[in-house]
């Protein structure tokens, strides 16, 4: 038995990239009919606390799983994953695309009773997005100044043109307002608010007990008509993912977001009437697993090497046997679920064909050495997420099949990003690859050469490659949404070929919610939202 | 050698022994019986055990045959805890037979270093080896020792104290024996049964600890370990609970055969505690 | 002979399988009268203290009575159940043991235990048992009485733990009180006054008394009728003056000849010439106490100057914590002293630094007290004779042909020299133990109370021994004991000391036929039957 | 008085021990890979690296390392045990936050551990060699030889969802508000699976030193004696042994009291309890030397005013100990 035969029983192997659209059409439930019910206790499963809670500060989904309720950003998406107003009511961009204005809903009040006007918008985006917040100081990077001439018009001037689609698709992450009065005076990042936000939302915090649970009651002043319908929201801290599920069971809890609970969890609870399980509701959170070569190592900066590597691993049998119903195929750094980005042609893919990457790694001179070896390398898989450290160790058995003696080092969180994004004291290196509705958000710079080391999710591989920067610097500025999707699929195709990061997995954050729950999962970034339409019925 | 015959005739003891050799058989077994690398991909991940032939105690969410891991595993846990103990009975030895011996400022130092290491939790202090110098094997077999030498020290402080004035002690100094010949020659000979049989417990601590660090995902993932084992199954403990509780037996069987054997010899050595 | 109060009948107890012998006690019958006191005396081993463990019914796990009969007020308590038994303990029979220091619960008053004798056998309230206790105290003569009751066991002396211990025993008038050896770990003075205790209460309240003891002075000091065992049989029985004077028994006449007598045999002509002075010599210990502030200051040894002449023995008696220890761990210089001098043929061992003592260690060597605790139990018993000569230079296999010499000369067989310590008995060991100190010729011999832990017959063989060995080898020796009796036999110079200070000192016939200070007065007049003491000439 | 004298004297001697844990685990941390910033990064999930040299400098993390300790044993000096980067809080209120839920797993385990031990042992030893010995002491061997957190898994798994008696998790039930009794009630059930799955260990621990502490006394003199004067078995092993074989168990308490909390760490992760020892393996992931060595501080203060307690409870037991001595 020279290869170990495959148990292939289940299932056929799906040699193509299985559709995204069919695994997540889960059996329909009642997602939103019937009268809502007013009144009760929501209960959220709150896996890692943050060190702050107000998304104009900090861009994470464990931030906007609390703060989004509290605070608002100036824009969301709707069903359909299209722009929709939230403080701002209706906006426009001037044709050289310097300038976007946007006019401000009125009658808004914050939760201590100060009125929200346009200051609040000037100060939260010079002082917080343009210095503090995660991808939004890249973002507002050429943002010069925000204009107030009345209380409820907020005018943003660039140096260099912002493509309206580009800002419309970040600000639903990127463009929560905090209270300027709250914040104005000293140091931002210090400031004991940031633990006990303050808001327009529907919902006003009440307290926060360190490594227990945080409590949020209905705002009765909320600018929305008669909601919010719950009394009451309580993220519950539980770190350990099994007591998580165990919590769901026993009625403790009501919801768990973003792929908080163990795989195997998730495919039991999805078989339990009481419980909903998909991915409905994430789209605006894909991500794709990474495998990231240092190009330091001389054998990895061989592209056939590369190439190599990535037909040596059968990646349609680990989404099936080891990921379940809630992965697919990845085709490249822009995501399928991506409408307005994903190109029809994603330029060269790498199917599993063992034959082809010996043939690769001997042409590029590494032949198998004593014991069948031709080279050792180091993997430093990032320590979050029960996916990554499974593809990790199916990385090293699937390589070490083709002669690539892979050793594993673990580290904990901040020891990881020093080692690799830092230091460059790795070989291969794999975690998550977060796509943000818009490649230039946090895409491209996985691939834009010249970032300064220490800079986590950049391109610290040692890669220059001035072809792929005119792509991304272009397409960046180009206000013409045709011509930039036209530039990004050249990026993608570009991606693919040179291969210095892999992404041969895309994901979506799995939902695990109450089947009592109405108005549920009904926008791509559900899980960052207001919930203020959310009630539970008996 | 009396003390064999007692040994043999309390049940406990022999429970004990036949355990641990049927762990030691196991380790040494597992190259013969599993000659594949234990982590390398036998089949479909989460497998019932007896559900396929080919896996009698099914595989685990990597797809690797846990039979062939508890095999390997044996090897690695029992590697381990007869290494960390070496070191920290080791270590023991010394700084408690310096301090018992000399007293005075020596002694008062030493102990203040191991109360040092006493007060501050061991688990924490392993946490903290472990994150700086990396969790591969070596560097976790040598935390774990470092972390449990104040007990075998306060041990062998306590035999040298008592043994420091008997009088074949004193009749060695007046023949004009050095200090070092007093130390190793006449004394420790004498500390050592008492320390050796609690060698036993540092060895089941151990297990114990490379198993906690392991739940907490800061071992070494290259190494076909137990302790690995149940914390990969903690994430499918609600179905495949199998995953964590195979591991988990057989941890439990050869910290009781080690202590079973400890305490045997415990009392085989001095029978008077056997109520005789 | 009036009715007994206690017979024993052909009494067998038989020990668990592998012990050295099938029987503790064969066919022991025994009988003791109102008012009598029966001493039980023999060496260790021979069943006595069993006899009294039998009659008790505490016997071990795994030893039990098989056979004959412990008739006491009509009943056959061999035979009687387990209640009916704890009746009979504490209030008729009630018993005395040996070690003062751990016979009584350490963490209770004296009071509170005493008390609990009227708690178990009577209903008398708090306030009765109280005073009670307070009368059997001062019954005891146990100094005031009211504190003693409330004091814990570690705030009293041996001797008054051994009165509180009486009073115990007596708290319900038992018609028979059984002491297992109960002066052998005093000091001899109070010793005496225990003796002089137990016989008072016993004439008033006419208990009879089972008093178990190896030591003959004690069964010549107040037995009225004594029985002699060995290997847990009754060799010989009479009253005491009959069996002292003319023993009938083979083993009886070996006992009473092997105990020394009081009278110093004439005394050896002396050199002059010195070998060991010391000077002025003093060591205070200071324990406890937090930087030198509260200490517990003891003056263990107070400027003491002696002169020990070339080939005698001087003798150093005084009761325990007199500092006659320390003294000789100062000239060994296993105790560093504070001041004075111990010059050994010119040489100051006392100011000498640690290394250079190493070097002078070979001229003075040490023998030592317990036999089990003196030789390394790991090596072998040549090894550890051959392991001086060895550390100084002397090739192995030559050092272990001289100790092969050395047993010869000590009297153990050359053969058994790859033997372990533990295969020895208590005699041989202490044989071993000197052979080790000759090994290094050594010009001085301290030995600090060598037969002390022996029982009296191989006592005898060991201080013969010595005596022999003195002569051929031309031995010094620095002898302390606390028995005046082996004193008297084998020192020819003796030095009373008392709280660290030598009160006295000269040749022994003088000092034990005419004591000058009071402290020695005392001494010997506390030494339980004076008169007593061997048949045979003492050994020269 | 002499109490005062005795914490006195205590508190004074375990200061240099104090001072050699918070230094050593300060220099140790600073061969940790990464420091607070990277790990806030990786929490945030992004971050360029202007940001990051910003909080370097504000967590002054850009001192030299002799520079941080000085620094912070300045501070120490005056009881000020910093501030935390991963609460942005006082490291004092942080730890008071979490204290409560640690002492009260830490004494319920311990005294759990102690009586059960106690009873387990008396009955062990007195019927030796006999059923109840082996069972008792095998049992003991099998809780001693389970991974805490093996167990803990199990019995969430058994208790909590499959009997649904217990909680699976937390401290206590904030859905419904709750006072007084029934809110000590609701935490007292939350805490009965971790007592249990802590306490286990150390049960067996005690159960093997009380049986050999019971076994050796029994053999001493003054249990001779008391059997001489009439007492059965019952009374002599209650009025007299029992006490004489606490002692032991006693000492035993100040030296595993350090253990104890490190086991912490582990129950605490599995029962999501929000205690010291969790709190420290989030500071030692999070690299927040601040709070960490804020939690060895406080632990060392634990550990020693256990031993405290356990030589006054010494002294009262045992009449020999003078308190100077």
């Amino acid at each position: 038995m020279t290869d170990h035969r495959l148990e292939m029983k289940r299932r056929t192997l799906l040699l193509g990239s299985a559709a995204m659209a069919a695994s997540a059409m889960l059996p329909q439930r009642s997602f939103a009919q019937g009268t809502p019910r007013r009144g009760g206790t929501f209960v959220v499963h709150y896996g890692a606390e943050q060190r702050m809670l107000n998304p104009s500060l900090q861009a994470s989904t464990g931030v906007y799983i609390v703060g989004g309720k509290i605070q608002e950003p100036l824009v969301d998406l709707d069903a359909l994953g299209n722009p929709v107003g939230v403080l701002a009511e209706r906006w426009e961009a001037a044709p050289d695309g310097k300038t976007i204005t946007f006019h401000l809903r009125r009658g808004v009040t914050w939760h201590d009773g100060k009125p929200f006007t346009s200051a609040d918008v000037q100060f939260t985006a010079m002082a917080m997005w343009k210095k503090i917040l995660n991808y939004g100081t890249t973002l507002q990077l050429f943002l010069t100044a925000v204009d107030t001439p009345d209380a409820h018009t907020a005018i943003f001037r660039y140096e260099r043109p912002m493509p309206l689609n580009l800002l419309l698709r970040a600000l639903p992450d990127l463009g929560y307002v905090s209270p300027k009065h709250l914040y104005e005076t000293g140091d931002i990042r210090q400031n004991p608010v940031n633990l006990a936000p303050v808001g327009t939302g529907p919902f006003k915090f009440v307290q926060y007990e360190r490594g227990q649970h945080i409590i949020a009651d209905r705002n009765p002043n909320y600018w929305r008509p008669d909601a919010p319908y719950l009394d009451r929201i309580v993220w519950r801290v539980i770190t350990d993912r099994s007591a998580a599920a165990a919590q769901l069971e026993a009625g403790q809890l009501h919801y768990s977001p973003f792929s908080g609970i163990t795989i195997s969890d998730i495919a039991r609870l999805g078989r339990d009437p009481r419980f909903i399980v998909s991915t409905k509701g994430n789209e605006g959170n894909a991500r794709t697993n990474t495998l990231e070569f240092n190009f330091r190592r001389k054998e990895l900066s061989d592209v056939r090497v590369r190439r190599a590597i990535a037909h040596a691993i059968n990646v349609p049998f680990f989404i099936e046997n080891f990921l379940g119903d809630f992965a697919k195929l990845g085709t490249g750094p822009i995501p399928s679920v991506s409408t307005d980005f994903y190109p029809a042609d994603n330029g060269p893919q790498y199917a599993y064909d063992k034959a082809r990457a010996a043939r690769l790694l001997d042409e590029a001179g590494y032949k198998p050495g004593a014991g069948g070896t031709r080279f050792a390398v180091r993997l430093l898989p990032a320590p979050w997420g029960e996916d990554i450290s499974l593809w990790a160790t199916f990385v090293q058995q699937a390589l070490g099949e083709i002669g690539i003696r892979v050793e594993i080092v673990r580290n904990d969180g901040g020891g990881f990003l020093k080692q690799v994004y830092a230091d460059h004291a790795f070989d291969l290196a794999t975690g998550w690859h977060q796509y943000r509705n818009d490649p230039a958000v946090s895409t491209t710079v996985w691939y834009r050469s010249g970032q300064p080391p220490g800079a986590p999710w950049t391109n610290q591989w040692g890669w220059t490659d001035p072809e792929m920067d005119r792509i991304i610097d272009d397409a960046a500025t180009e206000v013409d949404p045709v011509k930039r999707k036209a530039l990004y699929a050249r990026f993608q195709q570009r991606a693919n070929s040179e291969l210095p990061i892999w992404t041969p997995i895309e994901q979506i954050f799995v939902t695990t919610i109450t089947a009592k729950a109405r108005n549920h999962s009904n926008t791509p970034r559900w899980g960052s939202s207001t919930w203020h339409d959310l009630w539970l019925a008996e | 050698m009396g003390w064999v015959r007692g040994y043999f005739r309390s049940p406990p003891a022999v429970i004990g022994l036949v355990l641990l050799l049927l762990v030691v058989a196991m380790a040494a077994s597992a190259g013969w019986l599993f000659p594949r690398d234990p982590l390398a991909l036998a089949g479909r991940p989460l497998v019932w055990p007896l559900d396929n032939p080919r896996f009698w105690l099914g595989t685990d969410n990597s797809g690797r045959d846990i039979a062939a891991q508890i095999f390997h595993g044996a090897r690695i846990s029992l590697l381990i805890g007869l290494v960390a103990t070496v070191i920290a009975v080791l270590i023991g030895i010394v700084i408690g037979a310096v301090a018992g011996y000399y007293g005075g400022a020596v002694d008062t130092i030493l102990m203040r270093v191991t109360e040092a290491f006493q007060t501050l939790p061991n688990f924490l202090l392993l946490l903290v080896l472990v994150v700086v110098f990396g969790s591969n094997i070596t560097t976790v077999t040598i935390a774990i020792g470092v972390v449990s030498w104040p007990a075998p020290a306060r041990l062998t402080r306590a035999e040298f104290l008592s043994l420091r004035n008997r009088e074949f002690v004193q009749a060695g100094r007046t023949l004009g024996l050095p200090d070092f010949k007093l130390i190793f020659g006449e004394i420790l000979p004498n500390a050592l049964p008492p320390v050796i049989v609690y060698a036993s417990v540092v060895m089941a601590v151990a297990i114990l600890l490379e198993s906690a660090l392991a739940f907490l995902r800061l071992s070494d993932p290259n190494v076909a370990s137990w302790g690995n084992l149940i914390g990969l199954g903690r994430d499918v403990l609600r179905v495949q609970w199998y995953v964590s509780a195979i591991p988990g037996v057989a941890i439990l069987v050869t910290v009781l055969a080690v202590s079973l054997v400890g305490q045997g010899l415990n009392d085989a050595l001095n029978p008077r505690l056997k109520g005789r | 002979m009036t009715a007994p109060v206690l017979a024993l009948d052909r009494l067998g107890v038989r020990l668990p399988p592998g012990a050295d012998r099938s029987h503790a006690l064969q066919d022991v019958s025994l009988a003791i009268a109102a008012g009598e006191i029966l001493c039980v005396v023999g060496e260790s081993g021979s069943g006595k203290s069993m006899t009294a463990n039998a009659v008790m019914r505490l016997l071990p796990v795994g030893v039990a009575i098989d056979g004959g009969q412990v008739r006491f007020d009509g009943r056959d308590l061999a035979s009687l159940p387990e209640a009916e038994m704890r009746r009979v303990r504490g209030a008729g029979i009630a018993m005395i043991f040996q070690e003062p220091m751990t016979a009584l619960n350490p963490l209770r008053t004296i009071g509170d235990q005493i008390g609990e004798m009227f708690g178990i056998h009577t209903g008398l309230g708090r306030a009765a048992v109280h005073e009670r206790v307070q009368a059997l105290l001062e019954e005891v003569r146990i100094p005031d009485p009211v504190r003693a009751a409330r004091a814990y066991p570690h705030e009293l002396s041996g001797g008054q733990r051994q009165r509180a211990m009486i009073a115990m025993a007596l708290a319900l008038d038992p018609k028979v009180l059984i002491a297992d050896e109960p002066t052998t770990a005093l000091d001899v003075t109070t010793q005496a006054q225990i003796l002089a205790l137990i016989r008072d209460l016993q004439r008033r309240k006419g208990t009879a008394v089972l008093f178990i003891t190896h030591d003959f002075g004690v069964v010549a000091e107040i037995a009225d009728r004594v029985a002699v065992m060995q290997h847990g049989r009754v060799v010989e029985e009479g009253p005491a003056a009959e069996v002292l004077e003319r023993p009938r028994h083979p083993y009886t006449r070996q006992l009473i000849a092997a105990v020394p007598p009081l009278k110093a045999p004439p005394p050896r002509p002396l050199s002059d010439e010195p070998i060991l002075a010391i000077a002025h010599l003093s060591k205070t210990y200071r324990t406890g106490g937090f930087l030198g502030r509260g200490a517990r200051v003891t003056h263990a040894v107070r400027d003491v100057s002696l002169v020990l002449p070339r080939g005698g023995t001087l003798g150093i008696v005084g009761e325990s914590g007199s500092g006659k220890s320390t003294l000789a761990r100062c000239i060994v210089r296993l105790v560093d002293p504070d001041q004075g001098s111990v010059r050994l043929e010119g040489t100051d061992l006392a100011t000498l630094p640690r290394a250079a003592m190493r070097g002078q260690t070979r001229h003075i060597q040490m023998v030592f007290q317990d036999p089990f605790g003196s030789l390394n139990p790991r090596r072998r018993a040549g090894e550890l004779v051959a392991q001086g000569p060895i550390v100084h230079g002397m090739p192995r296999a030559q050092a272990m042909a001289r100790a092969r010499e050395l047993f010869a000369l000590v009297g153990l067989d050359p053969a058994s020299a790859d033997r372990y310590p533990h295969e020895f008995s208590g005699g041989q060991r202490q044989r071993i133990g000197l052979a080790r100190a000759l090994a290094l010729e050594p010009r001085v011999l301290v030995a600090d109370e060598p037969v002390s832990a022996l029982d009296v017959s191989v006592q005898a063989q060991v201080l013969a021994l010595l005596a022999d060995l003195r002569l051929r080898l031309g031995l010094s020796i620095v002898f302390i004991t606390h028995d005046l009796r082996v004193a008297a036999q084998i020192c020819d110079l003796v030095a009373v000391m008392k709280d660290g200070e030598v009160v006295e000192h000269g040749p022994a016939g003088a000092v034990f036929e005419r004591p000058r200070h009071a402290y020695t007065k005392a001494l010997l007049e506390s030494i339980p039957g004076r008169e007593f003491g061997g048949l045979a000439q003492a050994p020269a | 008085m002499r109490i005062l004298s005795l914490a006195g004297r205590r508190l004074a001697a375990s200061i240099p021990t104090l001072l050699l844990i918070l230094i050593g685990v300060f220099l140790l941390l600073q061969f940790a890979p990464g420091d607070t910033v990277d790990a806030m990064m990786a929490q945030m999930g992004g971050g360029d690296a202007a940001t990051a040299r910003q909080l370097r400098e504000f967590y002054g993390l850009d001192l030299s390392v002799p520079a941080q300790l000085g620094q912070y044993l300045w501070r120490l000096v005056r009881l000020d045990l910093g501030f935390s980067a991963i609460y942005g809080k006082p490291v004092a209120t942080v730890i008071a936050e979490r204290l409560p839920a640690t002492i009260l797993l830490m004494t319920a385990s311990l005294s759990f551990a102690f009586f059960a031990g106690l009873v387990l042992g008396v009955v062990a030893a007195r019927g030796v060699n006999r059923w109840p010995d082996t069972i008792i002491s095998t049992l003991g061997l099998v809780f001693y030889a389970t991974p805490s957190f093996w167990f803990g898994l199990m019995a969430i798994v058994v208790f909590s969802i499959y009997l649904q008696w217990l909680p699976a998790g937390g401290l206590e039930d904030i859905t419904q508000v709750q006072t007084g009794i029934w809110r000590t009630l609701d935490i007292a059930r939350h805490l009965v699976l971790p007592t249990l799955t802590l306490g286990l260990i150390f049960l067996a621990i005690y159960l093997r030193i009380m049986r050999a502490s019971m076994l050796e006394v029994l053999n001493l003199d003054f249990v001779r004696t008391a059997r001489a004067k009439g007492l059965d078995e019952t009374r002599v092993v209650v009025r007299h042994v029992l006490r004489n074989a606490l002692l032991p168990m006693v000492t035993l308490i100040g030296l595993q009291a350090g253990t104890m909390l490190g086991g912490s760490v582990v129950v605490e992760s599995v029962f999501s309890l929000p205690g010291l020892g969790r709190l420290a393996y989030e500071s030692v992931v999070q690299r927040d030397l601040n709070t960490l060595l804020g939690i060895v501080f406080v632990s060392a203060l634990l550990v020693i005013a256990v031993n405290f307690l356990v030589d006054l409870l010494y002294a009262r037991l045992d009449p020999r100990i003078t308190p100077g001595g």
